[in-house]
């Protein structure tokens, strides 16, 4: 006769014995409520285009996910909300006119070969949704570059470039800056109107979603102000350094330096783990980011992307150089 | 500023590993731990600077004059494996410790492109012996900052978990791509 | 004039709901004894205690069944007269079975304590109550369950100058050390000035967290007119408080060395249901063989505060709040925290059982571990600061040697960590198993030089 | 001088300069090392996987030479090996028969109860520190697969919450027998295909508890196997020094049906 177990097994694990409630999921969650701002802006300035890059980033990155997961033979993660993220995150780096295979070949890159062959969210070395921009924007260099004429100068003066790559490439021939910061230009910098990827045009929508972020403990200010710090700072050097200089808020406005500095270099897995890491980490992203902008023969006009992709590779060393002693420790 | 240019370009810009992709093999074989990596660095960047000087002296003043050109990649090679063998037998000798950690890598040098390639580079831009050594160390010191990076990030993906087909060597693979990847932004900043 | 707020307070640490309510109103009430008692010999830290009784043996209420077993140990005591019934392995609330001693009471409770009152305890030589305390069997009812007597014994070259005790009981559910303070606040002082005493401290603390004004507003009350320098130290709410190290940088600002003992910088700490055992065992004479304990948790009829004899199966505990009331998934000893769970309800109480909880399922999930996504929680909620992050990913890729010199050992098991996981890794656990590891090979390699 | 003749003398003149300094270097700043070292790692089985307690083979063979361990620590190595190394290092070896890991417990999911459930890391020795497992019988295989993960050849796996040691694939390097907190693993002689499969030293009562193929210690078999099972206490252990046992009445025979052929 075989021995019978208890009906009611109790359950046992080790301490502690109850939790705060945070989980994954939730932290993902919020993130995405942070991108609403955008995603509203961007619908605003790009239309139909936004949501149709949106759209088709995140279901690419979520069957990816699925299929990667379904491949490798473990639980699924979608329900975490990480895929979804990355496709946000991957649609708002992309230029309004950008078609939709070559987002979802983004995608694709994004979650599989970035996220899914380390084994899923956590062990990804690099932030997925860079990695995908980085990969469109050297495979398809045309589309991602092309950008539809919007009226961000004056009507008279419609332009298929960014702010950026108008500053360098006139640069580049030697001629003197295109255009001024004037009070009107800067508001319309500030809410976003002008040509750009599309999520990372309004740095008035991201400014909301950040405090949402920081209201919710979500982000710390570690690297969102030593990233925008450095900018900053280097921006006040250039300018006294060089004539040809543009001025500091030109450089806080465009491009992608509001939604990398409070979405992409604050995302958890891959950015160091301590504060003083993180300033660090920040204070990289923002060199990088000015480096890669101002020195005039870069090849890219916005620096953003790559700098955060340069300091996701640094990070197991400033983990490893910013260990802290335990209480009660000394050196 | 030239100099500085020159240092930027072969550390950064152009680096031999993650843009010209020589010295993979080292690359990948001493990565999986930070110390092996520092001391694979140091050897790297001595026996680069050395070896450029040695085939900068063969060149300039023996294949040069005797218009036997054609033979520089032949002469470069032998000289550069004797110049390893050396470096072994002294480093044996030495430096035990550091040589069991280098293992089998050291000798690898003998035919890393990363050696012979910058000689070669060297000669195709006619530079003095001065400049020869700064790019040679500078590109070296490429060599050793992508593999100092390289070993951190391998130490976290050691602890990855990654599908059965990717383990080891191919997830590193991978990721020396997506490291390359992102070193991409570099491209242009220096000529 | 005497209450004065904590003037640092530690960093790091965390606020979990404390359930505090359901039994802090609950005057503590006596329970009557079980049909056995099941006395486990290993009831505190250090070496088990030698059995002085055999089966079959009678005992009287008082009597020393079990003596010290070296330096480390504590002797234990019949709770009753009766009869011994086995000696064997049972299981202890903290997972490892243990030598226990079954006794069955008569019912008579005919009481001899072996040690006599001391009344004129200021007249007494320190040595003699530390000795006192020994005899009496008292270890720390905190939870450590370190033996009192040795914490009383400070070498000559470490003077101790302030005695805190430890009123924090920062424990979710918890309330027995609240009812002792402010039912027997008095007693509480007394005991307070009686390890004073002993230990030659010329400030006395008694650390209470915000949570709990009636008691701080009693035990403010109840300060001794003849007692200098003793205060009521008004400390932060946040898990740990209670921790001896972080308490007494609370009240304090001097940190204990790693590695160290709160002797180290001069503190001895306290806890007030020890501190009223150590009054019990001096005054009255009495050994330690009842305590306090709180059975609560919403899987339980009538939470309420008990004062049961050591040996009770928690079964009885039970019984005596009304039952289990609709599903029990989870029963733990202790706190939430760092209480144990139980395999099962057979399992009796020790002297350091603080509490007993049974949670139902809206109180108990279930959760698979996720790989870390260093979102950097755990190493702000960690009062030791630590990084468990990094800890608990050594220990899953077995890198023991890399934990240990990453301080894996100065981990004291809190769970701070692991509340705030976003993840639910089992930091606590990995911790815990980086310890044994390292604890087995150090004991393999023998002992260690100085 | 001609065309091929200039080429073939300076490349000829660098070769043997180059030649001639590294030659030097090797005369004068060789260090001497022991031939045999390299011969010894020749014959070990070069499967690194420190079952000699060394970091690898190479480790083991300077060791062997250094005279600081003896030959037939290596399980892996056959016994030609081993007779050849001590050969090499002038030492008579008497090679022991091959041996492979072996678990005693038969307790699977469907036989063994496990009396709580268990919530955490999926370790033998965590989930043992916890409430003593969550197997009933505090002597039996918990399996969450310590084992399996210390193993250099993957040969161990999960079947129904034991494990089980595939004996083919088996080195008998002996680390999963350090891994089990049960300690409920055993080296045993490869010849051997009869087993107590049962670590259980709880009384017969205990054992009808909590497991279905449990050592009830009826001592049936001792009688049964002329003396090559003995009782340690309430458990019947198979005395592995004595000739493998062939009876498969024992099998048949034993009423808690924990002596099984394996294999």
């Amino acid at each position: 006769m075989k021995p019978q177990a208890p009906d009611n097994l109790l359950l046992v694990s080790s301490s502690p014995h109850t939790h705060s409630g945070s989980s994954v999921s939730r932290i993902m969650a919020d993130v995405l409520i942070a991108l609403i701002p955008a995603f509203a802006a961007a619908c605003w300035f790009f239309g139909w285009n936004a949501v149709r890059l949106t759209a088709v980033c995140v279901a690419a990155c979520l069957i990816t996910e699925w299929l990667c997961r379904k491949a490798m033979r473990r639980a699924n993660t979608i329900a975490d909300f990480s895929a979804a993220v990355t496709g946000v995150l991957l649609a708002f780096n992309l230029p309004p006119d950008l078609p939709s295979w070559m987002a979802i070949a983004g995608s694709v890159v994004a979650i599989a070969i970035a996220k899914q062959t380390f084994g899923g969210l956590g062990y990804n070395p690099f932030n997925p949704a860079l990695i995908g921009r980085a990969f469109l924007l050297i495979s398809c260099t045309g589309a991602m570059t092309t950008w539809s004429a919007s009226n961000w100068l004056s009507p008279d003066a419609i332009t298929t470039a960014t702010p950026l790559s108008l500053v360098k490439e006139t640069l580049k021939t030697g001629d003197p800056l295109p255009f001024t910061m004037t009070g009107p230009m800067t508001w319309n910098f500030f809410i976003g109107n002008m040509n750009g990827c599309i999520g990372e045009v309004s740095a008035a929508a991201i400014l909301i979603g950040a405090a949402y972020l920081l209201i919710r403990r979500v982000i710390t200010w570690h690297v969102p102000v030593a990233f925008i710090g450095t900018v900053i700072i280097y921006g006040l050097i250039h300018m006294t350094c060089s004539a040809n200089a543009m001025p500091v808020h030109f450089h806080l406005l465009s491009g992608g330096l509001m939604l990398g500095a409070f979405f992409m270099a604050t995302d958890m897995v891959t950015t160091p783990i301590t504060h003083i890491g993180l300033i660090i980490f920040g204070i990289g992203c923002g060199l990088l980011t000015m480096i890669i902008r101002t020195v005039i023969n870069g090849d890219y006009p916005d620096g953003v992307s790559f700098a955060i992709l340069v300091m996701n590779a640094f990070t197991p060393l400033i983990n490893r150089a910013c260990k802290r002693l335990p209480f009660g420790r000394k050196k | 500023m030239e100099y500085v240019l020159l240092i930027i370009g072969a550390v950064l810009v152009n680096n031999f590993v993650l843009n010209r992709f020589l010295g993979i093999c080292p690359f990948l074989g001493v990565s999986k731990q930070m110390s092996t990596a520092i001391g694979m660095s140091g050897a790297v960047i001595f026996v680069m600077g050395m070896a450029a000087a040695v085939t900068w002296c063969i060149q300039d003043w023996l294949l040069a004059p005797l218009n036997l050109e054609y033979l520089q990649t032949t002469a470069f090679i032998l000289l550069i494996a004797a110049f390893v063998q050396l470096v072994d037998i002294v480093m044996k000798r030495f430096l035990p410790a550091l040589h069991g950690a280098l293992g089998i890598f050291l000798p690898l040098i003998t035919t890393n492109c990363a050696v012979l390639g910058v000689a070669v580079m060297n000669v195709q831009n006619e530079s003095s012996l001065g400049i020869s050594v700064l790019f040679s160390v500078a590109a070296a010191v490429g060599f050793a900052f992508a593999l100092i990076i390289f070993a951190g990030l391998r130490e976290k993906i050691e602890r990855a978990n990654p599908p059965r087909a990717f383990r080891g060597v191919a997830i590193a693979l991978v990721t020396a791509g997506l490291l390359s990847l992102s070193f991409m932004g570099f491209s242009g900043l220096v000529k | 004039m005497k209450r004065l707020y904590a003037p640092f307070n530690f960093r790091g640490g965390v606020s979990p709901t404390y359930h505090k309510e359901t039994t802090c109103n609950s005057p503590l009430r006596e329970l009557p004894l079980p049909p056995l008692l099941t006395i486990s010999m290993s009831q505190h830290l250090g070496a088990p205690a030698k059995p002085l009784v055999s089966p079959d043996d009678t005992v009287v209420g008082g009597q020393m069944i079990a003596a010290a077993a070296g330096m480390i140990s504590a002797a234990i005591h019949a709770p009753t007269s009766g009869r011994v019934v086995s000696i064997g392995d049972a299981a202890t609330p903290l997972g490892r079975p243990a030598p226990a001693m079954v006794i069955e009471p008569d019912g008579n409770h005919t009481w001899q304590s072996p040690l006599p009152p001391i009344t004129n305890w200021r007249e007494v030589a320190p040595r003699t109550l530390a000795e006192r305390v020994g005899a009496a069997g008292i270890v720390g009812m905190g939870g450590a369950g370190f033996p009192t007597h040795v914490k009383l014994s400070p070498p000559a070259d470490k003077p101790i100058d302030t005695l805190i005790i430890n009123g924090a009981e920062c424990e979710p559910y918890l309330s027995g050390d609240n009812r002792i303070l402010l039912e027997h606040s008095a007693a509480v002082w007394e005991g307070a000035a009686i390890i004073a005493h002993i230990l030659k401290a010329t400030n006395i603390y008694v650390a209470i967290e915000d949570n709990k004004p009636d008691a701080v507003r009693a035990m403010e009350q109840a300060i001794p007119a003849d007692l200098a320098n003793a205060s009521l130290c008004v400390l932060k709410t946040s898990f740990p408080q209670g921790s001896e190290k972080h308490q007494i940088f609370s009240v304090t600002g001097r940190t204990v060395p790693a590695g160290g003992l709160p002797m180290d910088v001069g503190c001895v700490v306290e806890n007030v249901a020890t501190t009223y055992a150590i009054r019990d065992a001096v005054i009255n004479g009495q050994p330690l063989v009842t305590r306090s304990i709180t059975v609560s948790g919403d899987a339980v009829a009538a939470p309420a505060n008990l004062i049961a004899h050591i040996g009770t199966p928690f079964s009885y505990l039970v019984e005596a709040c009304g039952g289990v009331s609709g599903t029990l998934t989870k029963v733990v000893s202790g706190g939430t925290m760092m209480g144990f769970a139980q395999a099962s309800l057979d399992v009796t109480m020790t002297k350091t059982s603080s509490g007993l909880l049974l949670l139902s399922p809206s109180q108990v999930k279930q959760f698979t571990s996720q790989a870390c996504i260093s979102c950097g929680r755990c190493l702000n909620a960690c009062p030791m600061r630590l990084m468990p992050a990094e800890l608990s990913q050594y220990i899953e890729s077995e890198d023991i040697a890399n934990a240990e010199a990453s301080f894996v050992m100065d981990c004291f098991e809190c769970g701070s960590c692991a509340f705030v996981c976003p993840a639910h890794r089992p930091l606590v656990q990995h911790m815990r198993r980086a310890k044994a590891i390292i604890m087995a090979q150090r004991r393999a390699a023998g002992p260690r030089p100085g | 001088m001609n065309e091929w003749l200039t080429p073939i003398m300076w490349i000829g003149g660098i070769g043997a300069f180059c030649g001639g300094a590294l030659a030097l270097a090797a005369y004068y700043l060789s260090v001497p090392e022991d031939p045999r070292i390299e011969q010894v790692t020749n014959e070990l089985p070069g499967a690194n996987c420190g079952g000699c307690g060394f970091a690898g083979c190479a480790d083991y063979a300077k060791a062997l030479v250094e005279n600081k361990t003896s030959p037939d620590r290596c399980p892996v190595a056959s016994s030609a090996a081993v007779q050849a190394i001590g050969a090499l290092l002038g030492k008579a070896v008497v090679a022991s028969g091959r041996k492979v890991a072996l678990v005693l417990c038969g307790g699977c999911n469907t036989e063994a109860i496990r009396h709580f459930s268990y919530n955490g890391i999926t370790d033998c020795a965590a989930a043992a520190a916890i409430a003593g497992g969550d197997k009933a019988c505090s002597f039996g295989c918990l399996g969450y697969g310590s084992c399996l993960r210390v193993c250099p050849v993957n040969c161990i796996t999960m079947v129904d919450g034991v494990a089980k040691i595939d004996s083919s694939a088996c080195i008998g390097c002996g680390k999963c027998v350090a891994a089990c907190p049960r300690n409920l693993i055993q080296l045993v002689p490869e010849e051997a295909k009869i087993h107590v499969l049962c670590s259980s030293r709880d009384k017969g009562s205990v054992v009808r508890k909590v497991c279905g193929v449990g050592c009830i210690g009826c001592r049936i078999c001792v009688k049964l196997s002329d003396g090559a099972i003995s009782m340690d206490g309430f458990l019947a252990k198979v005395d592995y020094t004595k000739p493998p046992l062939t009876n498969e009445e024992l099998v048949e025979k034993c009423p808690g049906k924990c002596i099984r052929k394996v294999g």
